[in-house]
């Protein structure tokens, strides 16, 4: 046995003890929360908007502010002495391994009560498993999934619409535009990413096309991290659509958008999701982006009928500079619900926590969305929420559907791109 | 499928596989005269689009006003890439040739991540480089075009010094024949540094032009790179008009296969083309 | 000497059986875990790559298809995945030799992209084929107890722990075997000079196939061992080209061409990935990444031997 | 006499230039066989399209009567043909005795009965003391014999030697062709391709001359120093050469 081996096996070994003596280390005295997002890999910068918004939630609840909103009135939770809520956030790199890894020891080690957050519906996915298994309620805002409600988990929770609910509000919206204008717009072509996330929005837009009695003229899946997607639009250029509806993350929304100019594809109704919300998008493409609607549930301007959005976009906006995006705001709510139930609870007992969760009724003017409240179904799926659609008009997002809380008239149809 | 769609897609697979040739043109340079595939090619291409972003950041300068800039300054990173990481590892195993390239690419993307955040950026253009042109309903936009045209410039250019320069000449040799090269009297490891210099400086160049048109972010250069791999190959290594018409065909595999086959499959199209070719012609077209 | 040897490895195989008790935390069980599967998958390169000299860089297709094959047997006809892993290696053979018959007279790099260009293919493949689930993947029905016919364990990690523990030391063993017979001194004979070998006797096109099946058999079991781990399979997780490096990063780092080193590779990297990620991850600052490739590089420059060899005395 | 190995009419081209051009000749049991010319001759090639590393444009190879034109290398090795390379080529890493081992598993599938017989091989090349000696580590005139041993050890009745001796110095050059004899006298017909004339004219009897890919000279070593074309490509130069 030589030396040099004897004695890396030993600093091997020590590490080794070390780094499970981390894991073992560190008791609570907060009430710790876990967080799984893709904060580096290609979806960083989307995933770091949902940690805002997950932070901002967290101040909200841990200080007193003058917001008509659950949990904001109170420091930290009432019936737990105010104990503050602290999240612990960990990096899922975009792969449903390690967010089901990251949840384990989230909950495992660092002894979090509850999960909120997610964003990948995979990653989610295996996530939820992680925390289901470990009997750890979890609160999810912001992925989209129907699939994820549709297990039969005791202990997930979505307060977010999902996309079965995006894509009937998508072909309504489309329905009420051909009322509005009086011209037919029967022509859809569907355009997503072809991973879990983009194809299950199509299958589920296929299905509410065929119940509306829309023909699908194109469906094309493409590769998010392409280099070009000239054949793409060539394929939806050739198919002539009256409407294009596009389930993109955001390096793709950019190139499409690009590539739709440099091809000159027009299309009498542009409409998106995700990507297109990220504020990275209107920043790389200018005016280009002008006119596309995307599915959200929350624009600043929503302000003029609901002023609770209006204050806490400005907080936000004293916080990282720039207005709430959908995608904030998204993620902003399930701490919000997990605090008021934890505090309903009195209790940090798993078991307590998802007793009051499935009891929640929360109303419309306590919360952020411009939903009639939260109240959990049997899936756990909350029944009131449901989609806006804003338009970027002015590089700015302008609610522009339901009709009842517009703040701006739609534009339509999108101008050829010759014409702008 | 009507035909001006379908001659939209060739020119478009045209417009395409040429600035891949330039990115592909300094992996082959590199490849053919060390053996070594340089597995972080992508991401100097990132740094490139990066630099050309801060050029155009700071001092307004157009992407095609950073051609020279990025070159040089990846000429001088390949410089100095190769007399302080590569050169180490030559005369060691060729898998520790292979992976430390690998560990570069790791080492760029997280530096530029930590750096400048994972946000998507892109350089705004104006004037020529923001249009396009319409010829019989074909769309054609000058971006490319220029980038298309800066490829066969470059190209050009590199065959003409390779045979014509006394540097360019004792690349070849190395190329060829190291051993001879060396005891004819040609100093192989400053050919080994200036190789790595004109084959990063392609990626250089290629980075600069290609912001003008495409996003910029830390994880931009994996699918370019992997593209690159798969045309050096396909063309052969070594070979600077090889790897061109190698891009050419892989562009337009992509951009008509696409169009015809449907756009979920193109990647696996290009490279279902490169495994065929390369098991009737193990080391490509163009290779010896 | 020899006995010294034996003794030693004894040692180090009770403290990985004692280890998950002592330390009953399923963070570091899951740590250990991936070890063993990360092991695994390098000691199964080693064979192609460390001893064949063929240095694949597609081993996450013979990952995939080992983790879809054991998964759809059960999905779809109920078989348990026991038998699933091993349908499973037996498929990754064939497919082995489909990609290796036509490439058996490529080397070097040219081999290394041929087998990245295969995974990228099984990849896109997977993506679109509504068979296998296409982009959403396979999560078989969750047993509704720990289970061995299911091969799902809810209640704790350790059968995976003994499982994965087991199945590595199987790699190592048979690697082992093979590598001490004729057949291994085939195989390094071709790693070290094909034309030589092949003067010999050495039938190159066969060892080569025999090399690649015996890799991609064992990096199936791993896939199947990870789609039961996991219970949710999708081409971004099991078919992704960056685990096709990981695997080649962490034998080289071990050091290659060794029966311990790959091993050892996987003893000190994935940890080190873990943790690096469970504390700056949290940030998303990218640092995770740039410590890992840099650790990557200065080893590659100043130990190109990999770990083991701060063992060989010279 | 019996006749061993007989080329008919063997071509190889490469693209335009023919490195073979319609080689015919037989080799008997036993012989001891000298294959010269000038550089690019197509010596090499010649042994290549014997061997298998080939394929001969047209032209047909017999081994014991039978056609092995095309075999792959593997098998020709197995029915009793081994080679040696121009440039030395071992297996760097292993020892001595394990690159021996690689030739010695034609016989065996046990690995101590080839590790046997490598060491017997070993011993009878005089590298008995080099065994543990890894193949790149051995000097130069070593490998030489390392690759002999190589080759000597899957039991050939044809050894074929593409300059065994190039540089090696007077006594090791006299050590080789000891060794050489001894072959021959065991029953190893031999053919060796050789710059280094002293030992061509040492050894053998009969001598082939290729020149420009052609066979231009087949017969008595003898009459090979006064055959005028023989002389005039070759020879001559050479003697001055070696002067």
């Amino acid at each position: 046995m030589s030396k040099g081996k004897r004695v890396l096996g030993l600093v091997v070994a020590l590490s080794l003890v070390l780094f499970a003596l981390y894991g073992v280390a560190f008791a609570t005295k907060v009430i710790k929360v876990g967080a799984v997002y893709p904060l580096t890999g290609d979806i960083a910068p989307t995933g770091k908007l949902c940690k805002e918004g997950v932070e901002l939630a967290v101040d909200i609840i841990n200080g007193k502010y003058d917001l008509d909103l659950i949990m904001a009135r109170t420091e930290g939770i009432p019936s737990l002495g105010g104990a503050k809520i602290k999240i612990i956030f960990a990096d899922s790199q975009g792969s449903p391994r390690t967010g089901m890894a990251e949840a384990e020891r989230l909950i495992t080690s660092e002894h979090v009560v509850a999960m909120v957050g997610g964003y990948q519906s995979a990653v989610v996915k295996t996530a939820s498993y992680a925390a289901e298994r470990l009997k750890i309620p979890y609160v999810l805002s912001d992925a989209t999934s129907p699939a994820l409600t549709r297990r039969g988990f005791k202990y997930f929770f979505r307060v977010n619409p999902d996309d079965v609910i995006s894509a009937r509000n998508f072909f309504e919206f489309v329905q009420d535009m051909e009322k509005k204008f009086n011209r037919k717009l029967r022509r859809v072509a569907l355009l997503y990413e072809n991973t879990e996330w983009g194809s299950k929005v199509a299958a589920q837009q296929r299905k509410w096309a065929k119940e509306f009695g829309f023909k699908i003229v194109a469906d094309i899946p493409y590769y998010h991290g392409a280099t070009d997607v000239t054949s793409e639009v060539l394929k939806l250029k050739s198919s002539k659509p009256d409407v294009l509806m596009h389930a993109p993350y955001v390096s793709d929304a950019i190139l499409f958008t690009k590539t739709f100019k440099k091809l000159n594809f027009n299309v009498p109704l542009w409409m998106g999701m995700s990507g297109y919300l990220d504020p990275n998008y209107i920043k790389s493409v200018g005016k280009d982006g002008e006119y596309v609607v995307v599915r959200s549930t929350f624009n600043p301007d929503l302000a003029r009928i609901k002023p609770l959005i209006g204050k806490v976009n400005e907080l936000y906006k004293k916080k990282y500079g720039r207005d709430m995006s959908g995608i904030a705001a998204r993620s902003f709510n399930a701490p919000l619900v997990l605090a008021d139930a934890i505090n309903r609870a009195g209790s940090l007992d798993p078991d307590a926590i998802r007793k009051v969760l499935l009891e929640t009724d929360i109303p419309g003017d306590k919360i952020l969305m411009a939903w009639k409240g939260v109240k959990f179904n049997k899936i756990h799926q909350n029944i009131y929420a449901r989609y806006i659609l804003v338009q970027i008009q002015g590089g700015k997002y302008h609610t522009v559907w339901p009709w009842n809380v517009a703040s701006t008239k739609v534009v339509f149809p999108v101008p050829a791109w010759n014409k702008r | 499928m009507d035909t001006t769609n379908l001659v939209q897609a060739m020119v478009s697979g045209l417009l395409l596989g040429l600035p891949y040739g330039l990115i592909a043109m300094g992996l082959s340079i590199i490849w053919g005269v060390m053996n070594i595939v340089n597995f972080a090619h992508g991401e100097f291409l990132m740094v490139s689009m990066y630099i050309t972003l801060g050029l155009y950041t700071f001092w307004h300068f157009s992407p095609v006003m950073s051609i020279p800039v990025s070159a040089v300054i990846l000429f001088g990173t390949g410089w100095l890439v190769y007399r302080y990481i590569v050169s180490k590892v030559m005369s060691g195993p060729m898998l520790a040739q292979v992976v430390v390239t690998f560990g570069l690419s790791a080492f760029l993307q997280g530096l530029f991540l930590f750096l400048f955040t994972g946000n998507y950026r892109t350089v705004k253009v104006s004037g020529i480089l923001s249009q396009s042109t319409n010829i019989h309903g074909v769309y054609v936009s000058y971006p490319q075009v220029i980038a298309s045209l800066i490829t066969i410039v470059v190209t050009l250019f590199l065959s003409w010094f390779m045979k014509n320069t006394m540097t360019g000449r004792a690349i070849m040799a190395t190329e060829i024949d190291r051993e001879t090269a060396k005891l004819m009297g040609i100093d192989t490891e400053k050919v080994n540094a200036l190789s790595f210099g004109i084959g990063l400086a392609c990626v250089g160049i290629a980075g600069a032009i290609l912001s003008s048109y495409y996003y910029i972010s830390p994880y931009v250069g994996l699918l370019f790179g992997l593209m690159s791999f798969v045309i050096v190959a396909l063309g052969g290594f070594g070979s600077i008009t090889g790897a061109v018409i190698a891009a050419i065909i892989i562009g337009e595999v992509e951009s008509l296969g696409g169009v015809l086959v449907g756009p979920a499959y193109k990647y696996a199209l290009v490279f279902s083309l490169y495994l065929i070719v390369i098991f009737i012609k193990p080391r490509g077209f163009f290779g010896w | 000497m020899e006995k010294g040897k034996h003794l030693y490895y004894v040692v180090l195989v009770v403290l990985a059986i004692v280890f998950p008790i002592v330390f009953n935390v399923p963070f570091v069980q899951h740590v250990a875990i991936m070890v063993f599967m990360y092991g695994m998958l390098a000691e199964s390169w080693n064979v192609i790559g460390g001893y064949s000299g063929l240095f694949s860089f597609g081993q996450a297709a013979f990952f995939g298809i080992g983790a879809y094959t054991s998964t759809l047997l059960y999905m779809q006809l109920g078989l348990t995945p026991w038998i699933g892993m091993i349908a499973g290696g037996l498929v990754a053979i064939a497919a082995g030799i489909a990609i290796g018959y036509p490439c058996s007279k490529l080397k070097g790099h040219y081999f290394a992209i041929a087998t990245i260009a295969f995974a990228w293919i099984i990849n896109i493949l997977f993506t679109n084929w509504s068979f296998v689930g296409a982009a959403t993947g396979l999560s078989p029905e969750l047993a509704p107890a720990d289970s061995w016919y299911a091969f799902q364990f809810r209640s704790s990690k350790l059968p995976y722990y003994y499982i994965g523990l087991f199945l590595m030391l199987l790699t190592v063993y048979v690697v082992n075997k093979v590598i001490k017979s004729k057949t291994g001194f085939y195989l390094r004979a071709l790693g070290e000079n094909e034309e030589v070998a092949a003067s010999l006797g050495v039938n190159i096109a066969k060892y080569r196939l025999i090399s690649i099946s015996i890799a991609s058999f064992f990096t199936a079991v791993a896939g199947s061992f990870y789609a039961q781990y996991v219970l949710y399979i999708d081409p971004p997780s099991v078919l992704a080209h960056f685990l096709s490096v990981e695997i080649v990063l962490i034998a080289m780092f071990g050091g290659s061409g060794t029966i311990w080193g790959p091993i050892w590779g996987a003893l000190i990297l994935v940890p080190l990935s873990q943790y690096a990620r469970a504390i700056w991850g949290g940030m998303g600052s990218g640092l995770d990444i740039m410590v890992y490739g840099f650790v990557i590089m200065v080893f590659s420059i100043f130990r190109p031997r990999g770990v083991v060899s701060f063992f060989i005395r010279k | 006499m019996s006749e061993l190995l007989k080329v008919e009419g063997l071509t190889k081209r490469f693209g335009g230039l023919v490195a073979n051009d319609d080689i015919s000749f037989t080799v008997n049991k036993g012989e001891i066989i000298g294959l010269i010319g000038p550089n690019g001759a197509g010596k090499t090639t010649l042994f290549n399209c014997i061997t298998g590393f080939h394929k001969p444009t047209s032209g047909k190879v017999f081994f014991d009567g039978r056609d092995i034109t095309a075999l792959p290398p593997h098998r020709v090795s197995k029915i009793g043909i081994a080679r040696t390379f121009q440039i030395t080529q071992v297996f760097p890493k292993m020892t001595a005795l394990e690159n021996v081992m690689i030739g010695a598993f034609a016989m065996t599938n046990s690995v101590s009965e080839a590790k046997d017989m490598a060491a017997e091989t070993l011993s009878f090349v005089g590298l008995g003391k080099k065994m543990d000696v890894s193949g790149e580590s051995l000097p130069p005139p070593e490998q030489r014999r390392l690759e002999i041993a190589m080759a000597l050890s899957t039991n050939p009745s044809l050894l074929m030697l593409d300059e065994a001796m190039a540089g090696l110095n007077a006594v090791e050059i006299d050590e080789s062709l000891e060794i050489l004899r001894k072959l021959n006298k065991k029953g190893i017909t031999l053919i060796i391709v050789e710059h280094v004339m002293r030992a061509v004219m040492n050894i053998c009897k009969r001598i082939i001359v290729l020149e420009n890919g052609r066979k231009i000279f087949d017969g008595e070593k003898e009459k090979a120093v006064n055959d005028p074309a023989v002389i005039k490509a070759y020879l001559g130069d050479v003697y001055h050469a070696e002067g």
